[in-house]
């Protein structure tokens, strides 16, 4: 039983999280905003960092991770808000495809892949995937009030139970990077604009805000990574941890949202600070992938409904007898 | 205390019912936010005046139909309970109207209510400056008397409105000597004068409604001024206290947004976790709360009270009630929340709810509507007081 | 159309108030925890004031006013925490009774009632009661939180949807009146008690917690008095509206009493400070004739159920159509 | 990152769940917070002690079992999994007990750790005087040197448990010319020295759980204080950090009380709210949330790392989260939360509400916990620093 990171997962995370940085600055996001949303460039960026091969297997070219590899770098991409379909096509459909050459042309970075399932009435950047898998989206473009998505309607999809729970997982661990980057934007905002002769971080009402989003955030992560493990290693209760990881992740973004434009005043309201992008991804990764009330639900029957052992000896799997 | 309408109310209800019905557009109107929706609303302002409906409240040598509170409430029912339009001259007719009202000259009435309540012509606020936002009365923009003008330069921003207004007012630094909340005037300035120059803003949901105004020499007539020179702050007090007082946020606009929050709830219930239940519920009962106190106040400024620090409960009630009705409804609209438009028609919960994320920070952030209920409200001492 | 009180109304209140103020504080408050929790003297005293024949017609002695009257006083009742059987006997009951024998013995202050319901558990006072209406109870004492509560145990009780409505409006009142003086001792507490060399009250976390218990009670009383006028007037809605003002109060109540032990740090947690007497009149009551589940099923019946027209022209009857 | 148990953790599990089985007495104690319940809980104590369970990660020179962090949460989840009571002896074996292992002497470690470990010596905390509660640093009791000895005179207020302990520690001003910080020492003192006074307060609930400490010239030897004379601060510092940290709140005392609470919610879910239902599973959550956390922090310290002003964050996390849970359950009794006894058993659900509410106070406020992270945590500035 060990919670802390290997030193191979904080270097995967670091590595990331500096090229990112350097790469993929608010810059580049108001620059994708005025041009259409993606770039071929980012992508290949993406590809030669070993990213798209991150959880395919070696025998395919791939680096043979697993999912809370996958979930490190997935937070990493929230916290920028990368938006090639990175995520889809190289931290979830990996591990719904067995056909050996798809996925050496993921590995590689020349197959990308959509993702449609009855949950969600988009998909997400089917125009540029060489694969849908779980059903197929038509040409109409739905717009969405994150300028940086792009979603197409669903022509057909069938509900795979194993890619919702990749997926909610994934959309949980960006809603953790953006609501980190929430906080940090709004942490250093507070650190320069002055009101009444003072920094406005210097004001109580201020630091207590963000505190108690440090708060929510700070809870969120472990859950995230049970999670991550145990749909890693197949644990019956998985899907219930991915539940209770994208609700905690979910609620902990709307709550950096709300209070890092509180935060912002006037200007949180306006498209000339950053912070607009993360806030819209945090609104539309919260409805992602089973909203709020689905995994709610799934919960609630775990829990009230009694479908699984709850209590202090059930943290983690056990092996001992429930009682 | 009697809740109950007279005859005469009764009968004044159902004549505006029956003008809203024969004259509300039957489609919701492109947001007020863009040039085109703007326009729209500006049409629609001008029906409304030709209905003689502009400003109930005002008297009639104003463009007004000199009616009380009650009246203006129950006018308001039936404007919302119709659908009809926001109210596109909104910071003219229920900002600055009752500023002119109660410190303009009978000239400056003549001159700048009648053509409001006719929706001839629009106002923007000019109030907060880059550095000067919650902070107002770290003010720099001056206005520099000269003979019968004052001669105005500087720079406003977060201007409602201003990319499409005629006028705009707001306060100016008279005397260059003066700081903070001194020295300050309260002036009207034509948008179209030399000198100005507007800048709009892209807000969050992409549109323009925001605009910075940028002040190069603007020479206007002193007789432009409202009040005296250097009272400007006593003036935009009072001003601030309409915006968060009584008419600004017509309680019959939350009851409305409830009642569609109710039928959406109905259509997606099946699909809705246990506490969007009780939040719905809870967002029809604080409109209801809203709705109450506003009668509550109308009551007392009737029979000759007015409205205090009070004015900040008021402001912190319906800009939470107004975010957490829209954030209910987001969470129900789920996976379709993100959408600009759903099955065809625009997605009126998300643009409710990224404007309803503009309430608790305009007009006094609800930081600092707290801070006036603690001091002035339950007398707190102020930091570094004890 | 008015939502203003009467003059007569005003000085209602303002006379209760003094007198409360005059009578019965919070030294007399411990004292009756000490000896037992009920004082002929303190009873006498509210009769003298003709509170006792407050709603009582004028035929049988009392002054035969209204229930928004009734509601007002029970606001000072529960500010003042007055314990003896007022309320029940007073404020209550005289709706419920058509004997006129027996409304003349309330109005004298010779007969005290008390109130049976399915709705609680427990008979408040019926030890004194020369009446139980609607059931009747043991001789056994149920201990409250509340140390100036008397309760005994139902032996059988009749649900009365007149008494309910009645007494769930009175409890509302109540709520809001404790809330006053709850949010009144936190903030005088907040003025006196000084940290880091500022009276707390001086620190934006406390001025912001109690600016929004006054927000919660300022928009808690409307609802209130609406309630006590349509359910004074007979009106179809009366039930809801009732329902809704324990709700609010409620609320209200519960949120004034967190703050308040809260901003009183470690002596709000003693019994040495008044606030706590207080804070358990807002748990007893916050559950007592009907708690917050049952009310909120009454509104969720009306609004989303249908069983009432909603929107902005619905704030009062209006005598028009609905639609 | 390996979330799963080895065999032999395994078997660690599986003799506390048989030792927990065989011991833990089958009907709740009454309160800790009276001298009746004082006592059986301290029969408790050195029943554990014999099964040699006292401070299972302190050394076994010092009466523990050498211990790791994770084997410390395997057994913690196993006590309260049992229904095993409440700790009478917290202050001194989660919060003296690690002061001492981290500042004291090897003869102070002998004296007092072995004492403590076997149930034998209660101790109460003496931090807060009437005028320095969240201020720590206002305290004034003095400690003045004679010869081998201190003379402590002065007041402590709010002692949590020291009606009934042996001794208590706490921090005394041992240079009279000091202010805030400085000069001041960490001493410890027994509650029976000739000129100690204990005055119990009537605490929320009725009982006395905590008291009043009067030192009138009491004399305790110099060698009763923990590290130098005037590091007094940063020792409680430390102490303060273990209160807010990993062990004084156990996660597995929450899960067991979610546990209990999805119980109540299935009973009396005819009669509940939606929006209850909803919170019992959220108070679940963050119960689970706070134990994988717990987990993490035991990892990082296991690994060498330090808890700093995270603690800040668990304290609130804990704190809000327990009086959630414990209103959720006041509100699933309904009309018979108030009342201390149910069909003939104590109403724990009050009881367990009541001490929740202690929570965000006690530990430093969190409002107090709230600066910490603002300014240790993101980095903003103190008031006046800009």
């Amino acid at each position: 039983m060990d919670f802390a990171f290997t030193q191979d997962q904080i270097e995967l995370r670091d590595g990331v999280r500096a090229f990112l940085e350097g790469t993929h600055g608010p810059e580049v996001l108001r620059r994708l905003d005025a041009e259409g949303g993606r770039d071929p460039a980012i992508w290949r960026g993406l590809v030669e960092m070993g990213l798209t091969g991150l959880i395919v297997p070696e025998a395919q070219g791939g680096l043979g991770l697993g999912l809370v590899e996958a979930a490190l770098v997935a937070v990493e991409l929230g916290r920028a808000d990368v938006s090639e379909p990175i995520v889809d096509t190289a931290l979830i459909a990996p591990r719904l495809i067995a056909d050996e050459a798809q996925l050496a042309a993921i590995a590689s970075g020349k197959l990308k892949v959509a993702l449609a399932h009855p949950v969600n009435p988009w998909v997400a950047d089917a125009d540029q995937a060489g694969l849908v898998l779980g059903g197929a989206a038509t040409r109409e473009r739905l717009e969405s009030a994150d300028p940086l998505r792009r979603l197409f309607a669903v022509e057909r999809a069938e509900a795979d139970a194993v890619m919702l729970d990749l997926a909610a997982l994934m959309a949980a661990a960006q809603l953790v990077g953006a609501s980190e980057r929430m906080l940090t934007l709004a942490t250093e905002y507070a650190k320069d604009r002055e009101q009444f002769g003072q920094p406005i971080g210097a004001f109580q009402a201020i630091k207590h805000h963000l505190a108690s989003v440090a708060v929510a955030l700070e809870f969120a992560r472990p859950v995230l990574w049970r999670a991550a493990y145990a749909l890693d290693h197949g644990h019956a209760r998985a899907p219930i941890h991915v539940s209770h990881a994208k609700l905690a992740a979910t609620d902990a973004a709307m709550l950096a949202a709300e209070t890092a434009i509180q935060v912002h005043g006037a200007m949180g309201y306006t498209y000339e600070v950053d912070l607009h992008y993360w806030m819209k991804r945090a609104w539309a990764l919260a409805g992602a992938w089973g909203d709020r009330a689905f995994h709610l639900r799934r919960l609630d029957d775990a829990v009230i409904g009694g479908a699984m052992a709850i209590g202090p000896d059930q943290t983690f799997e056990t092996g001992m007898q429930h009682g | 205390m009697e809740l109950a309408y007279t005859p005469e109310q009764q009968a004044f209800r159902a004549e505006v019912r029956a003008w809203m019905e024969a004259h509300v557009p039957k489609e919701p109107l492109p947001t007020l936010e863009g040039r085109t929706g703007f326009d729209a609303h500006v049409a629609w302002e001008r029906t409304l005046a030709s209905g003689n409906w502009g400003m109930v409240t005002w008297p009639e040598a104003y463009g007004g139909r000199g009616l009380d509170l009650i009246r203006w409430l129950i006018f308001e029912e039936e404007y919302y309970r119709a659908g009809a339009p926001l109210r596109a001259n909104q910071n003219g007719i229920f900002l600055l109207g009752p500023t002119i009202m109660e410190f303009g000259t009978d000239q400056q009435k003549a001159r700048f209510l009648t053509p409001m309540a006719k929706g001839e012509v629009m106002w923007a606020q000019a109030w907060s400056e880059p550095n000067a936002g919650s902070d107002m009365a770290a003010i720099r923009s001056r206005a520099v008397r000269d003979g019968d003008d004052y001669v105005i330069s500087g720079q406003k921003t977060w201007s409602s409105r201003a990319a499409f207004a005629d006028w705009g007012f707001g306060l100016f630094r008279t005397d260059a000597e003066s700081k903070r909340h001194k020295g300050l005037s309260f002036i009207l300035v034509p948008l179209d004068a030399p000198g100005v120059t507007i800048r709009p803003i892209r807000q969050l949901h992409g549109e323009t409604g925001f605009a910075e105004i940028f002040f190069d020499e603007v020479r206007v007539p002193a007789a432009n001024r409202i009040a005296g020179e250097g009272e400007g702050w006593n003036v935009a007090m009072a001003t601030a206290g309409f915006e968060r007082g009584l008419m600004l946020r017509s309680p019959a606009r939350f009851q409305a947004a409830a009642k569609r929050l109710v039928e959406l709830y109905r259509e997606r219930q099946a699909d809705a976790s246990p506490a969007a239940r009780e939040a719905v519920v809870k967002a029809w009962a604080e409109a209801e709360a809203y709705a109450l106190n506003t009668y509550k106040v109308a009551s007392t400024v009737m029979a000759g009270g007015r409205i205090g620090a009070e004015a900040s409960l008021n402001k912190i009630f319906w800009s939470e009630l107004d975010r957490a009705l829209h954030r209910t409804a987001m969470s129900l609209m789920g996976a379709a929340a993100e959408l600009k438009a759903v099955g065809g028609r625009v997605n009126q919960w998300l643009e409710g709810y990224i404007f309803s994320l503009s309430g608790p920070i305009y007009a006094g952030s609800n930081e600092i509507q707290r801070n006036i209920i603690a001091e002035r409200l339950l007398g707190l001492p102020r930091m570094g007081a004890g």
